[in-house]
């Protein structure tokens, strides 16, 4: 016997699935559904919210992860537990780079304060915020397996490993100049 | 021939000499005592029931009500008997400041049967100067609890705080001279151990002075000279304890015989009589202050020279101290249940006494793994002492009934409960 | 089930028996073994995340979770081992880390599952020293308290919300030392049994917060009583301090309400100390009701009934009223030579009173209706109206089950509906009948023709093993009840399933055994005496305005006659028409007996006292069969009068079969705007509606106009705007509100709300516009 | 020669006469009594007297109706009643200490979380009657509450000196 919640309680659910995204999502999305039994499409909730936020421009809203609760037919919390849970999943409007420096204890030892200090003081912001042209965001991850290169950040899908301030600065530089061409 | 009878005097409950609510019904050929009856139970106020429904500790400070001249000794008893069923292990300290008071207490009983005795017996000065002395005693008792007589101050697993370190001191009035404050304050300049060291090197002298006034007196010794002699065998059948016992001659002393606490780590002696009349008694008892004030010496020096806790380590059975409960959760969460609900006894059943000044007191708790005892007995001295009664009286005269009664140092607190 | 070998297991040196796939932890229970535990819950799935609940088992290299580690044979476990005991020490630590120092401002303080396991296994004192967490809190409604910070994450209530209340509304967000039980969105829960995660929850996190901060644990006297507001009569603990009703929690009962309670049974006791309280009799003098003594109030009472023409005096009787109180007011209505007396205060249609079944109830005993493979409700929100039948329906859905309903509103469910048929008040006959064609079964006399959703219906319930037909309230107060019934009950037959009835109150069951109806002696029902008038009238714990299908009538009724009311508040139709109100004890705190829906009577003891003067019911109406010079009326307790009522009862002989299958004419038909009555969950009696705390809820009914999105733009009216209601002689303006639940052409517009005593009966033809 | 020795000792009263003279020794001495109630005995700071209840700085009561001190009273002499204040706060709003019942055990100051109710060093008091309708015996909130302003320097100050011994 399952005891798996079933989405029927919410009297405001929209029932009409057409108008919840774009048929291109829609599309990507039902592929990853079509991956998993029928009774298990939940399972593509972690593939939907990533759909979505890039398609959003890399964050997702509330409005946005209902919409995905209920093309999945999922409880909207549930929905929310995932995407809380996850450090990929950003909640709030992030810049165009978002740097995510490792503090985990490799990274500790080999000096990732010193990097985050950097960070900080160059970019002007505090972890957690976004600088005010709208380019970089600094967060703070869990360890991304990359212990033996650190201290490291990743910044888009991409690994930075050994750091150090000045190395740092020259990424930046690189990035800062990529954006503005 | 005309008829001869006897006639019933009833002797109390508010005569002054009764001790009390006593109540004796007393036989009477001419002025002889032919029986006497004692009828007990005015005082009663079920300490045993209401201890049935009460944790544990909330027990503690209506033990200060029982024998209400020896409280901490009947404390002394009650926690004794609850560490007996927990197992729980006392710090030394606290064994020792539990000795140290509880010897404070014999001298506080006894000063006040002296007292009460003698003025019984027709000496009215030995009151005054025995009241003298127990006013410092009762300071010392309010310095270390906060309270005069009913001190609430043993808790299980030790005491409730450490001996205070400044001994409380009088204040200038618009009445007193400066000098005069000097005066008073001569042995409060430190703290409660000063006080107390200073008090023992008093005491004997003041003991000596009692024993002037009364101890070759005539007419004290006309009094009490072979009134209510009791002999030792009738004595161990009569299940008499403490001084009564000691007075007929037989060396039995729980501090002595069951050490508890510090006993075992203190010099003392025991006196003991030989005739098993009251003035046997009397001089038992002298001796005992003196005795008592030899262990209060020795505790006071090992208390000066040994710092450390009073009170178990073992939250389960002893709030932690203040300043842990008010950040730490653990702490907060044992003071919150220890306080509201107290701890529970696994099903078990313990008996445990000590020497109080009138005899051997003893709790005997059955607890059935709740947080209150499923029954608690106490076990207080006076009772079979109050037994006694008729035979210690018989054959004697009306107005002996009264030595006999101080001589047994009888307190309704505990006999009634 | 064919494999029922127990095997054996060695715990703590002792041999204990289980039968495989039982988790340790269900072992160790039953053998009274204490394993301190969290996150495992009876009743709830495994989570073993709280890891409190670690023993050492032999060969295995760390200790398990006992809940979460299935027996096998020869196992051993040693749940007091120091390695055992050190590893939930250490649990115990972690959980106390970030856990605040509140014991002494929160209200699970000394009932908190965290102290004792704490005191029992864990440190005396914390290694600790950095700063804990904060998490704010949400506010989720006016009956759960939330303070996130204490939460320890155990995730029962989420877990409950997934598998019990079949919403899924709390969750936990963010992850580590981040996450978070919350809601996320700030919202009320909306969960009939959301309740329960106060008692689920082992530490303060979750709370009453009517409750809040007013007593602690051991202060409160703990009572044994049956909850009075719906059918199933659960079993409550009732929390007295000082003579008064602190709270009530569940009791555990597995054949009657398990160890849940809805939030209607939990709160209802709020509306027990209310400014309107009735304190001391009243009796109409000079046109005002004025407060006398008891002796004058009994003295003119008994006058009154004595010197009444017996013909024109009636009773109502409320169906929450005990069986003592219903036994008690028929004898002595019946020995005053009156029949006219009646529980059915909202029913509509009396037409089928021939028919009745001699003692209505489920159908099924409550654990049975987990083992339908097939249910049709008609006319029932059975998730609010009776939430603890709901839970055991729910749990036949989740075992394959199919649940099919024909209701004039769409209610939400919270579990799939395999078919529903919303349509009209007048269309349930229709598409009842509609299912009795394709059944092949009797019609009633109703033109019908079964379409593809009747037949899948009919096919559903056909192919069931075990199935239900079950009238809710809805079909009760409907104008063609007795027609329903019929349809029903030839459905039940054809199709080989068992016909149910969900009646009104805590004793409707009782009320016909207690003989609280006219027809066995051929007197009026509630139809008849409103149609007739009375020269006297009693009202038992009736809100006249209220707890009657035809308030206008009533109203009628009441002016016309002398009133006597026995009644635990003062309702302002009481002040306004009732010549002598006689405050009697509410439930709670009277003694007396429920019979429930599966037929289990229950009797209870009082728990708190009445309030003021108030005096239990029984003893009030023995006092008036003494004045009024009538037999037999020397009872001295409750006791004697159940006793009696139970001689009279003889044994008790459930039974839904009609009596009389003739048929009847439906009386309702389609008209341009019809108005849908019914009574909201939390408007049942006068204790509920009382209740502050439940009608702040989603589910307390906000005075309003509910129409479809059609309806509302076919009359030019705004959601939100305010309308004007007419029915009759009587109109209301209230606010609209759009809403997808109702069909065309209808306006629902519930009785037993403020505003529905201006209106007539609940099902009527009305018009609507703009105010 | 013991017996004439005993002989003369009984009939010159000279046990008697030594007995005088520790009495009248003390004619001379410096009288250890005192002249209350203008003189007063040292009380010490951990003195179980009339209680009080007592605030923060900022003049916010302690107390937050734990209801600890009603627990662990032996004499169930403590009455709170308790409820949300309006800025949500845990406050009581009864605090009844009936001083009848009272055996002034110090337990309720012991259990006290937040050091709210208190024993002070009074123990000069009186009741103008014990009619159960004028209450004149119960120290309720407001009494308590005035207590402790009144005595708050000195409950502070003996609190601070306590709080190493607790």
């Amino acid at each position: 016997m399952t005891l798996r919640c079933e989405p029927w309680a919410r009297a405001d659910k929209r029932a009409d699935k057409e108008t919840l995204f774009s048929p291109q999502i829609r599309a990507e999305i039902d592929q990853w559904v079509a991956k998993y039994p029928d009774e298990w499409k939940q399972s593509a909730v972690m593939a939907s919210l990533r759909i979505v936020q890039d398609d959003n421009g890399g964050y997702l809203t509330r409005e946005l992860m209902d919409r995905i609760a209920d093309y999945l037919d999922m409880p909207p919390i549930a929905v929310y537990e995932v995407a809380t849970f996850y450090s990929m999943y950003e909640l709030s409007e992030v810049g165009a780079h978002k740097i995510c420096v490792c503090t985990n204890v490799s990274c500790m030892i080999c000096g990732s304060e010193n990097i985050v200090d950097h960070l900080e003081k160059r970019l002007g912001i505090k972890l957690g915020q976004t600088t005010e042209d709208g380019k970089f965001t600094l967060k703070e991850v869990e360890c991304l397996g990359a212990c033996g290169g650190a201290p490291m950040f990743q910044i888009g899908k991409q690994y930075y490993e050994n750091l150090t301030p000045e190395l740092v600065d020259s990424i930046l530089d690189s990035l800062e100049q990529d954006n503005g061409e | 021939m005309a008829e001869i009878r006897n006639y019933t005097l009833n002797f109390g409950p508010q005569h002054p000499a009764a001790h009390g609510v006593l109540r004796l019904v007393l036989e009477m050929d001419g002025e002889v005592i032919q029986r006497a009856d004692p009828h007990v139970g005015l005082l009663h106020r079920g300490t045993e029931k209401l201890a049935e429904h009460k944790p544990y500790n909330h027990s503690i400070p209506y033990m200060d009500r029982l024998d209400y001249v020896s409280m901490m000794c009947n404390e002394h008893g009650y926690v004794g008997t609850i560490e007996k069923l927990l197992s729980v292990e006392v710090p030394e300290r606290a064994q020792y400041i539990r000795v140290l008071f509880d010897e404070i207490t014999r001298i506080l009983n006894h000063l006040m049967w002296l007292g009460a005795h003698a003025l019984d017996v027709g000496a009215m000065t030995v009151f005054l100067y025995a009241f003298r002395e127990r006013e410092d005693l009762m300071d010392c008792y309010e310095a270390v609890s906060g309270a005069r007589l009913h001190a609430a101050y043993y808790r299980v697993g030790g005491v409730y705080r450490d001996l205070p370190e400044q001994m409380p001191r009088y204040e200038m009035s618009h009445l007193g001279s400066e000098k005069e404050m000097k005066y008073r304050n001569q042995a409060r300049e430190g703290s409660l151990l000063d006080f107390i060291e200073d008090f023992t090197e008093r005491f004997p002298g003041y003991v000596d002075e009692y024993e002037t006034l009364l101890t070759d007196n005539r007419i004290w010794k006309q009094r009490l000279v072979d009134i209510g002699v009791v002999t030792p065998e009738r004595a161990r059948q009569l299940g008499f304890t403490g001084p009564m016992i000691r007075g007929s001659g037989i060396a039995w002393d729980l501090r002595k015989k069951q050490p508890y606490a510090a006993y075992d780590k203190v010099d003392f002696d025991i006196p003991i009589g030989s005739n098993g009349d009251s003035y046997d008694r009397y001089l038992v008892r002298i001796e005992e202050m003196r005795q008592s004030n030899r262990i209060m010496k020795q505790c006071v020096d090992w208390l000066k020279n040994n710092p450390g806790p009073v009170m178990v380590g073992d939250y389960k059975v002893a709030p932690p101290p203040r300043e842990k409960m008010k950040d730490d959760m653990e702490a907060l969460i044992h003071h919150f249940k220890l306080f509201s609900e107290g701890y529970s006894i696994p099903e078990s059943e313990a008996y445990f006494a000590v020497e109080a000044p009138k005899g051997e007191f003893g709790c005997y708790i059955i607890a059935d793994g709740a947080n209150k005892p499923y029954r608690l007995k106490i076990r207080a001295p006076g009772f079979a002492h109050m037994a006694a009664m008729d035979e210690m009286t018989k054959g004697h005269m009306l107005a002996d009934v009264v030595a006999v009664i101080g001589t047994m140092d009888v307190v309704f607190g505990e006999i009634d409960r | 089930m064919s494999e029922q070998q127990t095997i054996t297991v060695e715990v703590d040196g002792k041999k204990l028996e289980a039968s495989p796939g039982q988790m340790l932890i269900e072992v160790t229970d039953a053998a009274g073994i204490t394993v301190p535990r969290f996150c495992y819950h009876k009743k709830l799935s495994v989570a073993a995340n709280c890891r409190m609940c670690l023993v050492e088992v032999e060969n295995a290299p760390k200790p398990l979770p006992a809940c979460a580690t299935p027996v096998a044979d020869g196992m051993k476990a040693w749940t007091c081992s120091p390695l055992a005991r050190q590893a939930q020490k250490g649990t115990m630590e972690f959980l106390l880390i970030n856990h605040p120092l509140d014991c002494p401002i929160c209200d699970q303080g000394g009932e908190c599952e965290l102290q004792d396991v704490a005191m029992g296994f864990g440190e005396g004192i914390s290694r600790f020293a950095e700063a804990k967490r904060v998490v704010a809190s949400h506010n989720i409604g006016p009956l759960i308290a939330t303070d996130m910070t204490r939460c320890i994450h155990c995730t029962r209530c989420v877990r409950f919300g997934d598998e019990v209340a079949g919403i899924r509304e709390l969750g936990a967000t963010g992850r580590g030392e981040h996450m978070k039980i919350g809601v996320y969105v700030e919202r009320s829960v909306s969960s009939e049994l959301s309740g329960n995660v106060i008692d689920l929850c082992p530490v303060g996190a979750l709370t009453s917060k009517p409750f809040r901060y007013r007593a602690r644990a051991w202060e409160l006297t703990q009572y044994d009583s049956v909850a009075a507001h719906d059918g199933v009569g659960s079993n409550i603990h009732v929390h007295v301090r000082n003579h008064q009703v602190m709270r009530t929690v569940p009791k555990d009962n597995e054949a009657v309400n398990e160890t849940w309670i809805s939030d209607r049974d939990r709160f209802s006791y709020l509306g027990l100390y209310t400014e309107d309280r009735l304190l001391k009799p009243m009796l109409r003098q000079d046109g005002q009701l004025q407060e006398v003594e008891w002796q004058q109030a009994l003295l003119e009472s008994a006058e009154l009934l004595k010197t009444v023409d017996a013909a024109r005096l009636g009773a109502l009787v409320s169906p929450g009223s005990t069986l003592e109180e219903m036994h008690l007011l028929q004898k002595l209505l019946r020995e005053l030579g009156s029949n006219n007396i009646d529980h059915r205060l909202r029913q509509a249609d009396f037409r089928g009173d021939a028919a009745d079944p001699a003692a209505p109830w489920l159908g099924q005993s409550f654990a049975d209706l987990e083992n339908n493979e097939a249910v049709l409700l008609v006319g029932s929100w059975l998730r609010k109206d009776q939430p603890l039948l709901n839970h055991r329906v729910r749990k036949s859905v989740l075992a394959g089950g199919q649940v099919m309903v024909i209701n004039p509103v769409d209610y939400d469910f919270n579990y799939g509906l395999s078919n529903k048929l919303i349509g009209a008040p007048a269309d349930m006959v229709a598409h009842l009948a509609g299912v009795a064609a394709a059944l092949g079964a009797d019609t009633a006399g109703v033109d019908a023709s079964a379409g593809a959703e009747h037949q899948a219906i009919a096919e559903a319930l056909k192919a069931a093993a075990k199935g239900l037909v079950l009238l809710g309230s809805m079909a009760q107060v409907h104008p063609d009840f007795s027609l329903l019934r019929l349809l029903a009950n030839n459905i039940a037959q054809a199709a080989n399933v068992d016909l149910g009835f969900v009646g009104e109150g805590a004793n409707s069951t009782g009320a016909k055994l207690a003989g609280a109806v006219p027809h066995s002696g051929g007197g009026l029902s509630v139809a008849g005496m409103l149609k007739q008038g009375l020269d006297a009238c009693i009202l038992l714990n009736v809100e006249p305005e209220f707890d009657v299908a035809n308030p206008v009538a009533m109203a009628g009724l009441l002016n016309g006659a002398k009133v006597v009311a026995l009644t635990t508040h003062l309702s302002p139709w009481l002040l306004e028409y009732a010549d002598l109100v006689l405050p009697v004890a509410a439930t709670l705190e009277t003694s007396g007996t429920f019979v429930n829906l599966q037929g289990d009577l229950q009797s209870f003891n009082g728990t708190a006292r009445p309030v003021g003067e108030a005096r239990p019911a029984w003893k009030v109406l023995r006092v008036l069969g003494n004045l009024a010079d009538l037999e037999d009326f020397d009872y001295e307790s409750s006791q004697d009068v159940r006793d009696e009522a139970l001689q009279s009862i003889g044994e008790i002989k459930l039974d839904n079969s009609l009596a009389d299958t003739s048929a009847v004419a439906a009386s309702l038909i389609s008209t341009e705007l019809q108005r849908i009555g019914g009574v909201p969950p939390y408007s049942v009696d006068m204790l509920v509606r009382r209740s502050s705390a439940l009608q702040h809820t989603p589910d307390g009914w906000k005075a309003s106009l509910h129409v479809s999105a059609d309806t509302a733009s076919q009359l030019g009216l705004m959601d939100g705007g305010s309308a004007v209601l007419r029915q009759g002689e009587g109109e209301i303006t209230l606010p609209l509100v759009v809403d997808g639940r109702v069909p065309p052409a209808c306006v629902w517009m519930p009785s037993g709300v403020p505003g529905s005593e201006l209106l007539g009966e609940g099902f009527a033809a009305v018009s609507l516009e703009k105010a | 020669m013991k017996t004439v020795i005993h002989y003369i000792r009984s009939l010159f009263l000279l046990e008697l006469f030594k007995g005088m003279s520790v009495t009248g020794r003390y004619l001379f001495k410096k009288k250890f009594t005192l002249n209350y109630p203008e003189q007063k005995a040292p009380v010490s700071p951990r003195f179980r007297g009339l209680h009080a209840q007592r605030r923060y700085s900022n003049g916010e009561e302690r107390c937050i109706a734990c209801k600890l001190c009603e627990a662990v009273c032996p004499a169930n002499a403590i009455t709170i009643e308790a409820e949300p204040r309006e800025d949500g706060s845990r406050r009581t709003t009864r605090y009844d200490i009936d001083l009848f019942k009272c055996i002034f055990c110090g337990f309720c100051e012991e259990s006290c979380p937040v050091d709210a109710i208190v024993e002070t060093r009074l123990y000069e008091y009186h009741f103008e009657d014990t009619d159960k309708k004028t209450g004149a015996y119960i120290m309720t909130k407001e009494k308590l509450l005035a207590m402790g302003d009144k005595y708050e320097a000195q409950l502070a100050e003996d609190l601070a000196a306590q709080a190493k011994y607790r």
